[in-house]
């Protein structure tokens, strides 16, 4: 038992940091950092300097792009660059359809698609969730029904992510409604958002942006060949690439940067004859959250060391990654909100340019702005990809044997 | 001990829960009420003032109806659950008040009947950006002049100042130190009188406030609400009034909000039967009963205590009710969000908006932090009535 | 509404507080303040004075005793008490099957039992629960037979609390086993503790002490004439008894006196420099609780209210009394332990007897003993009378509708 | 980065848990144990002997096994879950690292292989009426004299002191103030010198402590371990060790403990099901689960740490493990009472066992409030390795 990193994993990730601060543009950095969004073009902007670095898709199969890192390169790899505020490659594209592709797809789909999907060239979005579903993906009613050479996809797709940026959108569609089971007879099938028949309708997030989608399917006919894998067993599509998604859900490196940020604020907000940060009680606040961050940092650490040393047979306190990492998430969050105080009501909305003179803002606290939207922005961390009472049935069904 | 309302309280509140009640229901017309004018319904104004509503807290000699803090929850805990935006708490909670208390004959016979009629509107001018939720961190200043005095300073997050006729603004008149709670005056000044320069905005619960500047603004001596210097003990007074007013919303907000989770919970389905036949769920819904109960509960000592003679006991109480209040609208807020799941984080739904408001109120009047240390140096609440 | 004490509830207030502080004695009250439990003999003493004086049994009906009083002068009555460390009536006699024979004896038992219930000429004890039943009542499996003018009694008992000290117990047996329902077929009977085939086993709990039992029925024969109310419907007995359980179940006084403790105590507890009392952390988690208690205080007046002004159907409210009450008399115990620090490891049987000089105890802070017992003892209060988790079940369906 | 136990570690696992973890399965005897003698086994520290576990701290040349922080993890772990009532903690780990890490060579010439052997135990008589949890407050003074120092306190809550043969004993040796971390001088004296009374108690949690008294004690020069005034530095070394060592017991305590309610909850039945099938309860064990994981992390995260040369890293890392330690042993001991009912709060059944050992590691060495603090003037966790 040697619970330190080597010297070529710390060699690695000094080599991750600097590549991150050098070459990703700074005001892309510091708008993340702010706890603003990043518009469409930084994104694929940042993206792109990653690719032409080989850094968007490491954890591709070597063949498509990878770079064949250990599950801790990918783990440090990964930190550095949210605790770095760097936008991570478009998930959609890298760690869901991508991988996909690369695991299901024929060889003229893989050439066709991934080395735009890795470079961003084409912006996907996912087709899961539906009205009325929630986390009860088998239960999903958008029907594709073949006519020739084409499918006819009809229904209705939510929470459709950055939809309304999208140029193509991957849909878990059912393809054979007489299935004995509600996972079987559903398949994944690649849909151009430009075809005739798909309406998006962005949704209005509490946080005044724009983030998720509905999106409609009339009459949609896409070729046959898009589909993805075997007819029919879409499911196994899903759930692989819902296994994906695993690796980074816990955001230690984003919840890092928040951290930092609060600390380095707080000593220069004003609050009775000194800063707030003078107050022990919001002190140890922070530092309440900070331990807990490093406990799951250690507990991501030893899933990851698992995973390279067993593979497959993930280590059980891996479940614990999602619950624990979004109530810190949010946790941060709270501490902003908390710190902004009564100069946390002025709202801005997070779309508009902020100017360059951050006192010229309304409340004269530039830093504040953010802070409402950011804490009601997170509340969906601990909703989506299965709610935490979803992870603790799970958990309490895959791990405890109930 | 009696905790039923009175024949009159009880008529108060049906009219005014058939008033504003359903007046928000539609999200999508409050949208639009929001995005034009003064930022709510003028037409619902005046139908407050019909009411009475505005003339509420106001003597019967200047024309109101001697209302106190339990008539004032009656109005508060119906603009909590109806997400009304009109600008009760600043205008008639907070401006009517210092009026009412500090405001001189000739401040009360000029101001009160426009106010009781709706057409006219006052807001308080005092947070500053150095002050955070310290009431006495005054930095802005008012010079004696020949005529009066002139005040200089920024204030920030003034509520509904924006679309306000007229200001109570506090400013320093004497002693040496920023922070202390002796030599603060109020004045009353238009909006609109040289000097004065605002800049609006919406806040994240989708009400306006302003900042507004004070460039040499000059006033008369009239002008002044209160007693010269002794500003300090009118604004303690006036903002202890104002918390339990937003005790009263947020237990209108969260009854609303945790009504609307029962409902959800009940009619909603997934994996084939409806998500509230989970017990986790039905027990998160219990946990806010409780949560909401017992600011309810304190709802009601923080109206005994509004009006209580005694500043020192006001004023832990009031810290008391906060704390509160603050701990349960936190957890009922999250909680309704996360039982909803994506659609409780849209705007197209209400509870999404209930929550933005009940976090807006905790940080209103002092967080939680703040008002702990209130109730700390008054030596804790077992001594208490 | 008028949220204040009228002159003359606060006239009578101050007669219970003078009344229970100059008639109860001080060594008394100081041992149960200080976190001990008093024997046998001391709180038949306190009972004994209190019945003398007509306060022992206030709330039963006038002519066995009673005093006629109003749900708000009860609630006065109650709280002085606990907040002046008495030793309230023993509950099984006043509060139990003193209640019951008032409501469902025959004349002639009233007259036998009632006046030695209330003068706690007998101790009496509870003989509900059942081994593996917990909070499942109905499924009870203790037998009473019919043999001529006797029952014969056969079954176990548990959880019955200072059944030690018992001259009676009443037990719940089940009468007719051919009944439809679990509920039914179940009768109230009042057994002589010096019966032969009765054997009593006390518990020892995690605070060192006794104060459970198990009680064993071995052909136990007592009259028929013991039965309590009609034959099979002893349920109606047990669900009258349990409703009356709810009055004090907050048990606000008894927090704010141990509040007052540990506000007094932790001023000279030494920690730095000065006093742990020094440290805004510890002073803030104080009042933390005070206000969620002054907020339960306020919760229980209106209970009281109502129950005044509308009788029989109460506040929704008052279903979180219970769990809400455990909480916060939890929550005292663990700042209790918090201030003890280090020197509430050291342990002292609570039944020994505490020697004059405190500072003579082995860690030198006398008032550090009970705080270990008292936090582990005072974890009952959450599991006993429904657990908290069977109480928010109960408030699921009958307050929420579920 | 490796969180493997080596074979040479994964077989000393073997051989403490069948040593270990059968040894106190039967209560009774458990009880009759604490009852007499020293209140644990002599008989099986003498096999703690034989494996070798007494001696694992020392150096190879002092006759030790040279074990780290991972080794007295392993073996405090199978401690934890075994609910183990020998003095491993205050006799080797604090003792023997004392000892190792400030014994001249004749001390470990005499001490270690006594202690290896299990015929010596070694007690650290340090904490004072008036310290809490700060380890330089000492007013125990040692006093220069011809022939050594004679030794004048009180010490309170000396861990296994009741039957130890030897004690080391913090004095203050210099300095003005009873808090300043230099000044404090450690020495090895007889438990039966002239001048030391012990009064014996037994501890909340079932094991055995003792309230030490000393009032003229003559010690030698050469009783001094460490250096003369320094002795600030290797106490606070050994604790940070001593910290990581609880962790493991705590996290080897709520392995079982979390097992043992897992059990109760899939075989009790009640309303004729096993409560385990209600969602509630799922819910709680998996919570308790998830407090565990993260304790368990955290403490390869304290063994990681004590070894460490920077003596203000690893104070900071010790402390954070500490306030995770607690949080958790708290949340996981509360609820597994809490989820076992009536049987929980009783002596006759484990899980009340381990609650208790739980509910003391949490003061142990430093509450969370304590903790907090130092972490907090390090400045956080964030830039920690």
């Amino acid at each position: 038992m040697d619970l330190r990193f080597t010297p070529e994993e710390v060699a690695f990730r000094d080599q991750m940091r600097t590549f991150f601060r050098e070459n990703i543009p700074a005001d892309i950095r510091n708008r993340l950092g702010s706890g603003r969004h990043v518009n469409k073009e930084e994104w694929v902007e940042s993206q792109r300097i990653m690719n032409r670095h080989g850094y968007a898709v490491p954890h591709w199969p070597v063949e498509y792009g990878g770079r064949g890192w250990s599950p801790i390169q990918l783990y440090i790899y990964n930190e550095e660059m949210m605790s770095e505020n760097c936008p991570t490659p478009l998930p959609f594209n890298t760690h869901m359809v991508g991988p996909v592709i690369a695991a299901f797809g024929t060889e003229a789909q893989k050439a066709q698609y991934l080395p735009r999907i890795a470079n961003i060239d084409d912006w996907w979005c996912q087709g899961f969730s539906e009205p009325g579903a929630g986390s009860d993906l088998a239960s999903l009613k958008t029907k594709a029904v073949r006519e020739g050479e084409e499918w006819v996809i009809n229904g209705q797709k939510t929470w459709t992510t950055l939809g309304q940026w999208a140029d193509w959108i991957f849909v878990l569609a059912r393809t054979n409604p007489e299935a004995r089971k509600p996972q079987e007879g559903i398949s994944f099938i690649l849909v151009d958002m430009k075809t005739p028949g798909v309406t998006v309708r962005p949704i209005q997030l509490i946080d005044g942006d724009y983030e998720v989608n509905e999106v409609w399917f009339d009459d949609v006919r896409v070729p046959y060949g898009n589909l993805v894998g075997t007819e029919n067993r879409g499911w196994d599509c899903a759930k692989f690439l819902l296994g994906n998604e695993r690796s980074n859900i816990a955001r230690i490196g984003a919840s890092k940067a928040r951290l930092r940020r609060i600390r380095e604020i707080a000593r220069s907000v004003p609050a009775g004859d000194g800063a707030l940060w003078d107050s022990e009680a919001f002190r140890h606040k922070v530092a309440a959250v900070e331990i807990e961050l490093k406990a799951l940092e250690m507990t991501q650490l030893r899933v990851v060391a698992a995973e390279r040393d067993h593979g497959n047979k993930p280590n059980p306190a891996s479940s614990i990654l999602k619950i624990k990492g979004s109530e810190i998430q949010q946790a941060t969050t709270e501490l902003a909100l908390q710190m902004a105080g009564p100069f946390a009501l002025a709202y801005h909305d997070s779309n508009e340019e902020i100017p360059e003179g951050r006192n010229d803002l309304p409340d004269g606290f530039g830093w504040a702005d953010t802070a409402a939207p950011e804490y009601f922005n997170y509340r969906k961390v601990s909703i989506y990809g299965g709610s935490n009472e979803i992870q603790r049935n799970i958990i309490a069904k895959a791990v405890l044997g109930f | 001990m009696d905790f039923e309302y009175s024949d009159e309280q009880r008529m108060l509140k049906d009219s005014i829960d058939r008033l504003i009640g359903p007046a928000y229901d539609d999200l999508g017309k409050r949208k639009a009420t929001q995005a034009q004018g003064p930022g709510f319904s003028e037409e619902l104004w005046s139908k407050y003032a019909e009411l009475g509503l505005t003339a509420l807290p106001f003597s019967e000699e200047d024309g109101g109806f001697g209302g106190g803090p339990v008539e004032t929850m009656v109005v508060m805990e119906a603009i909590g659950r109806g997400l009304a935006l009109e600008p009760y708490l600043a205008s008639i909670v907070i401006a009517g008040n210092l009026l009412r208390l500090g405001g001189t004959a000739g401040q009360r016979e000029a101001c009160i009947p426009k106010i009781a009629d709706g057409s006219l509107r006052v807001a308080f001018a005092h947070v500053e950006r150095q002050a955070r939720y310290d009431l006495f961190d005054v930095g802005t200043h008012a010079k004696k002049t020949d005529h009066g005095y002139t005040i200089e300073g920024d204030k920030s997050v003034v509520l509904s100042g924006d679309s306000a006729q007229k200001l109570i603004v506090s400013a320093r008149t004497s002693s040496a130190s920023r922070r202390d709670h002796h030599g603060i005056t109020l004045f009353l000044v238009d909006a609109d009188a040289p000097g004065i320069s605002r800049r609006d905005f919406p806040t994240q619960d989708g009400q306006r406030g302003a900042a507004i500047s004070f460039a040499g603004v000059d006033v008369p001596e009239s002008a002044i609400v209160g007693t010269l210097d002794h500003g300090g003990e009118l604004i303690a007074h006036v903002i202890d009034i104002a918390i339990a007013a937003v005790c009263s919303e947020a237990v209108g907000a969260m009854t609303s909000l945790h009504a609307l989770t029962l409902d959800y919970l009940k009619t909603r389905k997934q994996f084939g039967v409806p998500i509230g036949s989970f017990q986790v769920l039905q027990h998160k819904a219990v946990d806010m009963f409780t949560a909401l109960e017992q600011a309810r509960s304190m709802t009601y000592f923080a109206a005994m205590m509004a009006t209580s003679d005694d500043p020192r006991e006001r004023r832990r109480a009031l810290s008391a009710a906060k704390v509160q209040i603050n701990n349960s609208a936190k957890f009922v807020g999250e909680t309704a969000v996360q039982l909803h799941g994506g659609i409780g984080v849209t705007m197209e739904y209400r509870a999404g908006h209930y929550f933005k408001r009940l976090t807006m109120i905790q940080s209103l009047f002092g967080d939680t932090d703040h008002h702990m240390r209130i109730v700390d140096h008054a030596g804790g609440m077992l001594e208490t009535v």
